[in-house]
């Protein structure tokens, strides 16, 4: 028998995707929110295209600007990103229950931000075929080879963690197969959240060992422990502060577009105070870096900490944001009793350290490479082109879009349906 | 026996066989030369020596494959019976036509391959890579990898276990193979260029 | 990355490197077939039914997932952790030792306007299960199922032959164009459907001899009633323009009629359907 | 990886800039792009997205201007672009002392532009183009880049390869360090460049480096170039060498 399948049809079908006991808008509205999105996607991959078939001159990098926007959007995503890795070690390793309601959301979150990384990577690179060359032939010496290894690996860990959110779909989990598969998926999550810790310990580590090793920059070199410099480990501690920010963030902002109660508050609460606390700490060691690094690292190499923030617009100003604006303040937001138990003030502050952390990777992209090294060199000037903001932009509609279908028809918040019958008993 | 495991063998069979007849033809055509060539006559019969034809420049550089001079300074007539020598002689000497032989061992751009510090230096026979290409018969088809269009080999014999692997090969890991077991270890500029 | 790569050295950098970068791949690989092992033993022991309703089940909001010792009082509060199986349930085997076990009594009760006859086994799906003659038990939908799906447009039952699993799929309610999951009460092998006009939807043959442990009774009947009532008004209350219930009135008879728009979300959330 | 050799010998090449000779000319930036089959530049292309392997600067010094040509410096302690590389496709030739970069190998992350403190490797940033004709007067020794991949000098790599392949063919074991120059050594008509072994004790840019005029850019850095300057003026060396190394 077959029936022509009307308008009112399709939408009964696609409401059967999205699970009981919780409320999606209708489809043609929520086709509205993502109809600008996709526009901006497609412009974007258009702009990747460009630089893929013709070249990266496309780009505005040159050869002393040879890192630009997308590292930095690299750098910033992955730090930002840091929050899957790190709620799942909290919920699985350090057992804080409240996390599993964030913890769905943590992995998309985490996904989104990691593939996004890797495929505008795969843009960047001037021959992105060889991309398993590094597989091939590693040089274990270099601080990218280990973002590489660690990056794929866990790329693979987190679509690994997915996989059971994604099973949980209303129409999937009807097919015995996958439920079952993803039940016993779930009891061993806690050796998917080891792994992913340790690696992204060792990858967002290895991402600020990227800048630390660059002896050829003094402004980003860095004296450090064994074979890692001390950015390694204030890469690690930032984006570990961060991380739970950004889900506080990412909840929040999902709350006002959905308009439901999605979290109980006291989550909000306990991932402002872990995400202060790391803050606070991370703060300090990057003071203490910081003079090590001004009186020390630098001066031997022959250049003075003064003439690193003479070249405008990276005054002292920058530094001095950096720590308080973006470092203590928030940290002191975060951590306080009295400032969080305001929603408003612990939002402010979640947005205050993830803007920190997103500083502190321009900083060490843009900034490392804008300094003269050679006496006689000026400072060295760039601007993206539109090819460059457009594959960025195609990054951030992705993970807007991946987010958007998997907050639908998937179980991101698996308190959401509790609080809609009004109850935060747990 | 499980009928599964008997299906599932006779596929792989199929499989490895067809991979075995057809991924050859697959990845390298075959290209015939345009005259037909006895080495053999030249070295046996003629008594002549590989580099009486073979031979290094001035400069250190190979010389490679002899001109239609070099050629014609013995068949300016024809010095034997065959046939493709009468063609030769006739439509290539005397009408002053550079016949266009295909060159097996024609090197990547990106290779650096000098015959002075093998042959010279090093003191390898010709043999140790081009095998019995000089004792031969006939020249055999060209066979050019579709993608690259680069020759399989440099005319040599098959060795290996079971001889399924040729001397002479073009890869990279054919060059490291015999370099490695000389101890000769070398940084990549060594060979590319 | 291979011994046999060109370029390889066993150096100390490398073999820690790469040394700790397969053991990450071997983790990994050996979890995830794990899990496919796990998987099909579920598969080959039958217990894999039993285990998607229990994943389903812990995505049920606490209200669905009330303890039976918890409607009846014995243990204020207590949400069930073991997807309602009470056979495997420690805690319940402890009360039954007690001679808490209420009995299977006669007559029906008046409960909130609906007639809820006491002589058979009631399991959280609203299926009754009453037994009949030479091993054979009836399953049907009770009063407030019946109500909740109305007048159905179809009944999808399976053919007879199937064997269920309790807790798992026993057949599907069509209405609206959607479909809602009865669970099953019982284990068994399916031996007839009944047509519209019987009261009884299913006839099956469990294990003999048959096991109740699991389904509710007596006095734990009239409490559970009570607060499906209760759970009702939440999700009917829950959105703007929904069906609520005015206290002390009456359930309409056909839910599916009256508010064809959220019969899906009310109906399948009340029989416990994900 | 030390190669194995008849001779038991191996080079250090390096070279020894006279800055009071240089006059700008640019007459080395010209051969050099012909010898190594540089292409020219795309349009649009300014001196930081142009592909020269050899840069003429020229400094103000208060005085007269000076010139400074700047190539790849052949670093040889900790050399930067060495240790970062992802993929192994830059290495420090043990025999020469040349820093090779093997495009082929090479996945265009510019992680080691970004790591060379003297801007001296370029990243092709679009194909090359060769105006008609001119790619058959390319040089055969040398082989073109493709786009996306980082490029530097390499002392002429492909002289090198001659002058071994002679030496070879001579009777050497064409192992041992041979003889030959750079084509900006060769083209530079003021003779401000010298090219040289600095394992040879005899030759004569050991000699003048041992002599103690000879300056390293950035030297406090610690990499090690061997790549060196001279020069008389102290105005001059402080603008190349800046305050501290002067």
């Amino acid at each position: 028998m077959t029936t022509a399948l009307t308008p009112s049809m399709l939408l009964q079908r696609e409401r059967e995707l999205i699970r009981r006991g919780v409320d999606r808008c209708p489809l043609p509205q929520f086709l509205m929110w993502t109809a600008p999105w996709f526009a901006l996607l497609v412009f974007g991959c258009y702009a990747a295209w460009l630089c893929l078939s013709q070249g990266l001159f496309h780009t505005n990098m040159d050869n002393q600007y040879a890192f630009g926007l997308w590292i930095f959007l690299d750098l910033a995503v992955i730090a930002l990103g840091a929050g899957a890795f790190f709620t799942g070690f909290l919920l699985y390793v350090a057992r804080k229950q409240e996390m599993k309601a964030v913890i769905n959301s943590a992995v998309v979150i985490g996904l989104v931000c990691y593939s996004g990384a890797v495929a505008v990577l795969m843009v960047d690179v001037g021959q992105p075929l060889r991309a398993w060359f590094t597989f091939w032939h590693p040089n274990v010496h270099s601080m990218l080879t280990e973002v590489t290894f660690c990056i794929t690996a866990y790329l693979t860990v987190l679509l690994i963690e997915y996989l059971p959110v994604a099973l949980k779909n209303r129409k999937l989990c009807r097919v015995t197969r996958y439920a079952v598969f993803e039940y016993e998926l779930h009891r061993l999550m806690v050796v998917f959240a080891l792994l992913g810790a340790f690696l992204s310990f060792f990858h967002q580590g290895s991402l600020g060992g990227l800048y630390g090793v660059l002896r050829g920059r003094p402004f980003a070199f860095r004296e450090g422990f064994g074979i890692w410099p001390s950015t390694f480990f204030l890469f690690i501690v930032s984006a570990a502060a961060v991380g739970p920010s950004f889900i506080a963030l990412t909840t929040w902002i999902t709350e006002k577009l959905s308009g439901h109660r999605l979290v109980e508050g006291r989550v909000y609460d306990t991932l402002a105070r872990i995400s202060g606390k790391i803050l606070l700490v991370y703060v300090a060691l990057k003071a203490a870096d910081t003079l090590v690094w001004m009186n020390a690292t630098a001066p031997a190499r022959g250049f003075a900490a003064r003439g690193f923030y003479e070249t405008q617009p990276f005054g002292t100003w920058i530094l001095l944001a950096e720590i308080g604006v973006f470092g203590l303040l928030p940290g002191w937001l975060l951590v306080s009793r009295r400032a969080r138990a305001s929603r408003a003030v612990l939002l402010c502050g979640a947005a205050l350290a993830c803007a920190g952390v997103a500083l502190n990777r321009f900083v060490m992209t843009i900034q490392t490479l804008a300094l003269p090294t050679l006496p006689f060199e000026r400072p060295a000037q760039y601007w993206p082109s539109w090819q460059e903001a457009g594959t960025f932009l195609a990054v951030i509609a992705f993970g807007v879009l991946v987010y958007s279908f998997s907050f639908r028809y998937l179980t991101l918040f698996p308190q959401e349906r509790e609080l809609a019958f009004g109850g935060e008993k747990e | 026996m499980d009928r599964g495991v008997l299906v599932f063998g006779a596929g792989f069979a199929l499989a490895v066989a067809a991979g075995w007849l057809i991924l050859p033809g697959v990845f390298y055509a075959k290209v015939e030369q345009p005259l037909a060539f006895s080495h053999e006559a030249h070295t046996q019969t003629g008594g002549m020596a590989c580099e009486d034809c073979h031979g290094f420049r001035d400069d250190g550089s190979f010389a490679g494959i002899p001109t239609l001079e070099q050629c014609a300074s013995c068949h300016a007539e024809a010095v034997g019976t065959t046939e493709s020598e009468r063609k030769f002689v006739e439509e290539y000497v005397k009408l002053g036509r550079e016949p266009q032989w295909l060159v097996y061992s024609r090197q990547p751009d990106n290779a650096w391959f000098p015959h002075a510090p093998h042959v010279k230096a090093a003191g390898l026979p010709c043999e140790s890579c081009h095998g019995d290409h000089g004792q031969s018969n006939s020249l055999r088809p060209l066979e050019v990898n579709r993608i690259s269009g680069y020759s399989r080999d440099v005319m040599g014999r098959p060795s290996g276990p079971l001889g399924l692997r040729r001397a002479g090969g073009m890869r990279m890991d054919d060059c490291v193979r015999c370099h490695a077991g000389a101890d000769l270890r070398h940084s990549c500029l060594d060979c590319h260029k | 990355m291979f011994p046999w790569v060109y370029g390889f050295e066993w150096t100390a950098g490398r073999i820690v490197f790469l040394g700790i970068f397969f053991s990450v791949l071997l983790v990994m690989f050996l979890t995830v077939a794990f899990v496919f092992l796990k998987s099909a033993v579920h598969f080959r022991t039958g217990r894999a039914y039993f285990i998607q309703w229990k994943s389903l089940f812990h995505e049920l909001p606490r209200a669905s997932r009330a303890c039976r010792h918890a409607l009846t009082g014995h243990l204020p509060g207590r949400v069930c952790e073991g997807a309602f199986e009470c056979r495997e349930c420690s805690k319940h085997g402890e009360l039954l030792e007690q001679g808490r076990e209420a009995a299977i009594g006669a007559g029906a009760e008046e409960i909130m306007g609906m007639t809820v006859p006491l002589d058979r086994y009631y399991h959280r799906g609203h299926c009754w299960v009453k037994p009949l003659k030479k091993g054979l038990v009836a399953v049907g939908l009770d009063e407030l199922g019946r109500r909740l799906v109305g007048r159905p447009d179809a009944v999808e039952t399976p053919p007879p032959g199937t064997w269920l699993v309790a807790n798992s799929t026993a057949f599907w309610v069509k209405r609206n164009g959607t479909a809602v999951r009865v669970l099953a009460p019982v284990d068994g092998e399916v031996i007839a459907a009944g047509g519209p006009s019987d009261d009884w939807i299913l006839k099956v043959r469990p294990p003999a001899p048959l096991d109740t442990r699991h389904l509710l009774r007596g006095d734990e009947v009239r409490a559970w009633y009570r607060r499906e009532v209760e759970r009702l008004e939440l999700i009917a209350g829950r959105a703007d323009g929904a069906p609520a219930l005015a206290d002390g009135g009456e359930l309409c008879a056909d839910l599916g009629e009256a508010f064809p728009e959220r019969w899906d979300a009310v109906c399948g959330e009340m029989l416990l359907d994900t | 990886m030390i190669r194995k050799n008849a001779e038991g010998k191996h080079a250090r090449y390096g070279m020894l800039i006279d800055l009071d000779r240089c006059d700008g000319c640019g007459a080395c930036m010209v051969a050099c792009a012909v010898e190594n089959n540089i292409p020219p530049g795309r349009p649009g292309a300014n001196a930081r997205t142009g592909l020269n392997w050899i840069k003429v600067h020229r400094i103000e010094t208060g005085g007269r201007p000076a010139f400074l040509p700047i190539m790849c410096q052949q670093c040889e302690d900790e050399t930067p672009c060495v240790e970062v590389c992802p993929q192994n496709a830059v290495e420090l030739d043990p025999a020469t002392g040349v820093v090779g970069q093997i495009p082929q190998r090479c996945l265009g992350c510019r992680y080691c532009v970004t790591a060379c403190p003297y801007h001296a490797r370029v990243f092709n940033w679009g194909d090359p183009e060769w105006p008609a004709g001119m790619e058959k007067t390319l040089n055969p020794l040398v082989s073109p880049r493709m786009r996306g991949v980082v490029e530097k000098c390499n002392f002429c790599h492909g002289r090198w390869h001659a002058a071994r392949e002679k030496a070879a063919a001579d009777g050497s074991t064409g192992n041992g360090p041979v003889n030959y120059v750079p084509a900006c050594v060769e083209a530079c008509p003021a003779g401000a460049m010298a090219f040289g072994d600095l394992n040879d004790p005899d030759s004569a840019l050991t000699r003048a480096v041992a002599a103690g005029e000879a300056f390293r850019l950035l030297d406090l850095l610690q990499t090690g170039p061997k790549t060196f300057y001279k020069t008389a003026f102290a105005a001059v060396r402080k603008g190349v060498a800046g305050e501290r190394d002067a």
